[in-house]
């Protein structure tokens, strides 16, 4: 038990030591333009992609890197793309809030909010004609509730029963909004009952929990009971993105926010199980140090290059 | 084994569909009233008896219907998806145009999106703004999808046949005002033809005329009547619009030394001024200065009293060639 | 009571003899394109206007005639509009399926499903800050349910406690497929509690229950009690547009709807009541007679000048 | 009372959006983040402190942001709403398509829509496929719409300020580049400009290059460096491309006797294929085929590197431009 916990701290912790490394060469000048973070949210990616099967398909948002990085992407080639290099997942042309690898079970990140929901949809309807046993996995946040592409997919993906896990990361904030304010019941799990389907708000910092929900919920799919929404409570440690001043957030918060962060949780957790501190902190050693040489590997790749900037445009 | 069949335009592409779903069974069919019902204009009738739950209704969605198909086609399906009127793309452009149009792309070729929407635009008595736009402009700004518009029943079996085995996201813009037209020879069962390519509808060597769509056909009256004039007028249709056969244009716009280039499209930022911007830029040595015809600038009224006065008619067009000739 | 009764006879029967009418001139010849008839579906037009004020704004569909006439749209500027004349409420502009009549505070019809929605959060937006006491009713039909611009506006609504009432108009088909079909659960009342707001199936074929609920759902929206959903039940005795071959319809089909028919049954309960058949049949009679009328009068009026096609683009 | 302070580009919008709430008590300005956050380029800020309830955020949900507007404009409000990205408002595009641009058309004229949509374009350093689009010319053949896109802070001001004025849905197009630029003297608090026009940025007699954008300032730097080369540029730039002036462009291309449109758009399809065929249209005479810069029809790739070599740039713009002149 303690060896998958530990293993799961290791998974977050990649993805953490991903994104802070991400911040500090956003904040250096080799990565430009706009960058979001997970840092925080680690246990979701982490419990959802340890249960999805290799014909699974995963349709993340801009805030994906920690998803890329479950699913098995090397972080090296996510670097890569994230600093532009030829090596990147997409040679340089998707960047950090629109890369796809679906090599690896990853079937991108979208910019567009609530827009992966009815591409995934497609994807769990082509499992019904091609003979595999996929389910698609789309996750979006709390504000994307609120977009009609998202309620069209939940409403085609129920009276078609396809096989989709809608994951809601609600981190309780849309930009730098406040999703309270946004909406009049604040349970957006409740919102899958307009669709004929299952919906659970789950603790998403628990890493436990939410590999209990998506295999549960997957299971569900695959058996033709459709699809389920599961909403993922969570918190940012982070700014919406790099830059963001994060002057919406109230006294006391981001102490609140810290104190049940999933891997301080975790961490707490198998200490008091009685791990021994020097074995738990090596997993973050670890973590920090592949990082590293992913990151000198990728900084050491060389640019796109830009002759190759109009090809792929069609077959 | 190639066969003739006389069939009118929706039966053309009625045909094609039956013809994709046996050869490609990879594709899919669906949209809304598209299954059961077999589609609003009759179209689709057929598939459902036929390829079972391969063509299916789906609820009114385009973002789920036009979103789905690229997820599907992402997955190795082809999916043949159906929005009813293309002025109701608006409502889920971005699936065609930050979604699908981006995924080859984006992903350096390893997810593609072969995917055809298929849909039907344009004015028909007594429709209102909501109903009447001519869209293809829109689409034709965006790099990554391909665009035809064919106006003849062989066209319309023809480039539906090629959109679907195309490996990018193709739109084939029908016209509801031609489904149900007169029924011609249409060679069914042919090998799928190339993208692209004008058709030179009819020699002429005063002036070219380009056009599209449901004008293709009126332009040809136009010069029927021009004729009897002693106007010979060149009509070349160009039914793909991307890719689009800019040489086929210079070539006959060099010829006759005169461009008209008609559509139904309102014409401010029409694909009218794409057409003479080429022209212009090649250096094209024109007799007179080239002119575009199409709906004035303004929307659509529903009372065909009144739609009949911005529509370019056979009259309209011929009147404003002579124009152009007579100087 | 039997007075009231009455009235709600004679104005369902209006938009029914308008309706007839209109089929009648599209089968002819004089009204061309596509037209959506409202007969089956009278009662709910009828009760809902009987309490809207004046300062309320009315957003209706294509299906919107009977809509225009109960809100107090004069029959003959209806049918001069559908004829294409100078003298129709838009001088032939809007057509059967898009016509506006804001000087009688029928806000419009709208061609493009769902997209009233939003538009009618607006106008209840507007009475927040010019001092009305204005609540706005959308119309739309339970296919429309599934657009992402209903939900959209659901949610605004909502969020904002904006004074809306939603009427879906639910007669069980989207065209000419059924709702049962593309929805996992059939009652569309339920998604209002997605929302956090009220929702409600009724008969919408009972003009006395429609009254009851719209009124109730308005005085909840001005005392800033926000938005209400009303799912009307309700079915087309004609097809979804004129010419609709029907070929959907179950065995037995048509007979259940005949049967409980909003008219028909207004009429039975008005016998039953004792009022004498000759003073019930008397309002079908009066209601023909004023739609022939007004028929005659627009066929006469001049047709719109083309001359004008081009004007009232831009300020 | 006009007086004249140093604002930036982003600024300026800040400025007109004060004054326009302050003049005007019928407008509301929503959107996502727009109200207490001040908007995520701070373009909003101060508006919800000063005016309460009259600035306020919104869900994300960009069919009820723009849906409302047309809703509120035609009860007689005065909405400015932004759209983060124009990107996103194909998301929504029906509103503005299939509902704004129809309101006093259909009605006659009895009902309108004076709604402003504020939004920002283009490419900006590592920004994506789906965060990068120029789609003015999407909006440019939509009848019923105004559209502007400002590129200095006074006209940033001075166009939003007659946008909001307008009885018509208008467009004004940003530019996220241009928000944080450098500090100019803008006169602010004047009357009300008309809509429309051209502004000559540069005189010269050797060719007019007409840009709009982001643009207008890397041809500014373009004329700098021809004209070392004895190359007199003439920069007019259309703010306003709804209504377009297309008599200044006529009378420079016939003064200069050469033409060339450069814009971040895509080339096919963009709205300078609009003004080539214009000029071409109206005959005016060339000393050589007009040239239209812009970006290649691809999709934007992320890696700045590789979105370099498909931006139109100074050097870029000036080589295209000497070509043309020098034959
Ligand atoms: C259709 C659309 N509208 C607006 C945006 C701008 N935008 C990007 S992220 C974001 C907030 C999304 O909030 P949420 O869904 O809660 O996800 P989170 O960022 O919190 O993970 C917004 C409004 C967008 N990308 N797409
Ligand atoms: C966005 C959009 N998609 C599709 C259509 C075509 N269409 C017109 S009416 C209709 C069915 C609407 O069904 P419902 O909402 O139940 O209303 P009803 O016609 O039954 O009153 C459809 C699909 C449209 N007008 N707009
Ligand atoms: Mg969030
Ligand atoms: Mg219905």
């Amino acid at each position: 038990m303690s060896e998958r916990r530990l293993a799961d701290l290791l998974a977050m912790w990649r993805v953490r030591a991903f994104e802070e490394k991400v911040r500090e060469l956003r904040l250096a000048g080799p990565i430009v333009g706009s960058v979001h973070l997970c840092i925080g949210q680690e246990a979701i990616p982490v419990g959802a992609c340890d249960v999805l099967e290799p014909e699974d398909a995963l349709f993340a948002t801009y805030r994906g890197h920690g998803w890329a990085l479950a699913r098995g992407v090397p972080a090296e080639r996510m670097f890569a793309e994230l600093l532009g290099r030829e090596t990147g997942v997409n040679g340089g042309r998707g960047g950090s809030a629109y890369f796809t690898a679906a090599e690896y079970g990853f079937h991108g990140e979208n910019s567009i909010v609530g827009a992966g929901a009815p591409i995934a949809c497609g994807a769990a309807l082509a499992g019904r004609y091609d003979g595999s046993n996929r389910a698609a996995v789309t996750v979006f946040g709390d504000g994307a509730m609120n977009q009609g592409a998202v309620h069209e997919a939940m409403n085609f993906a129920a009276a078609f029963s396809l096989p989709v896990v809608f994951v809601c990361e609600n981190n309780r904030y849309s930009e730098l909004t406040p999703i309270a304010d946004m909406v009049r019941t604040s349970r957006l799990a409740d919102r899958a009952a307009a669709y004929g389907m299952p919906g659970y708000r789950i603790d998403g910092n628990d890493v436990e929990a939410v590999r209990f929900h998506v295999r549960d919920a997957l299971e569900v799919a695959k058996e033709n009971g459709g699809p389920t929404l599961l909403e993922c409570m969570t918190e940012r440690i982070v700014g919406h993105y790099i830059g963001d001043a994060e002057n919406y957030r109230k006294p006391g918060e981001m102490d609140r926010i810290r104190a049940r962060e999933p891997i301080a949780r975790l961490r707490a957790g198998l200490l008091a199980d009685g791990v021994p501190a020097d074995e738990v902190d090596a997993v973050e050693a670890r973590a920090r140090a592949e990082m590293e040489t992913a990151a000198a590997a990728a900084l050491a790749a060389p640019f796109a290059d830009p002759a190759t900037a109009r090809e792929h445009l069609y077959a | 084994m190639p066969e003739t069949r006389k069939l009118n335009y929706g039966e053309a592409v009625n045909a094609a569909l039956h013809r994709l779903m046996a050869e490609l069974p990879e594709t899919l069919v669906y949209g809304e009233d598209v299954g059961l019902p077999g589609g609003v204009f009759g179209v689709t009738r057929g598939l459902r008896k036929q390829f079972g739950d391969r063509a299916f209704d789906t609820p009114i969605s385009e973002s789920a219907i036009l979103g789905s198909a690229v997820g599907a086609a992402m997955m190795g399906r082809r999916p043949i998806v159906e929005i009813m009127w293309a002025d109701f793309s608006l409502v889920a452009l971005d699936q065609i145009v930050n979604q699908a149009a981006n995924v080859r792309y984006v992903s350096g070729g390893r997810l593609t999106a072969p995917m055809t929407i298929r849909t039907q635009q344009g004015n028909a008595p007594g429709a209102c703004a909501q109903h009447s736009q001519c869209l293809e402009a829109l689409f034709l700004h965006v790099p990554g999808l391909r665009v035809c518009m064919p106006s003849t029943p062989q066209d319309a079996y023809d480039l539906l046949v090629t959109a679907v085995h195309c490996d990018d996201p193709v739109l084939v813009i029908e016209n509801r005002t031609l489904y149900f037209g007169a029924k011609e020879e249409v060679t069914v069962g042919g090998p799928v033809q190339p993208m692209g390519g004008a058709r030179v509808r009819r020699h002429g060597s005063d002036v070219t005329v380009v056009a599209w769509g449901a004008m293709t056909a009126r332009v040809l009256d136009a010069a029927e009547a021009l004729a009897a004039d002693g106007i010979e007028v060149e009509v070349l249709e160009t039914p793909w619009l991307n890719p689009f056969d800019t040489e086929a244009v210079l070539a006959s716009a060099g010829r006759t030394g005169r461009l008209a280039v008609v559509h139904e499209a309102n014409v401010t930022g029409g694909f009218g001024a794409e057409v003479v911007a080429r022209v212009a830029g090649a250096g094209v040595p024109l007799l007179a200065p080239p002119i575009r015809v199409g709906a004035p600038d303004v929307r659509m009224p529903a009372a065909p009293i009144l739609a009949q006065a911005l529509l370019p008619d056979a009259d309209r067009i011929a009147g404003e060639v002579r124009a152009l000739v007579k100087g």
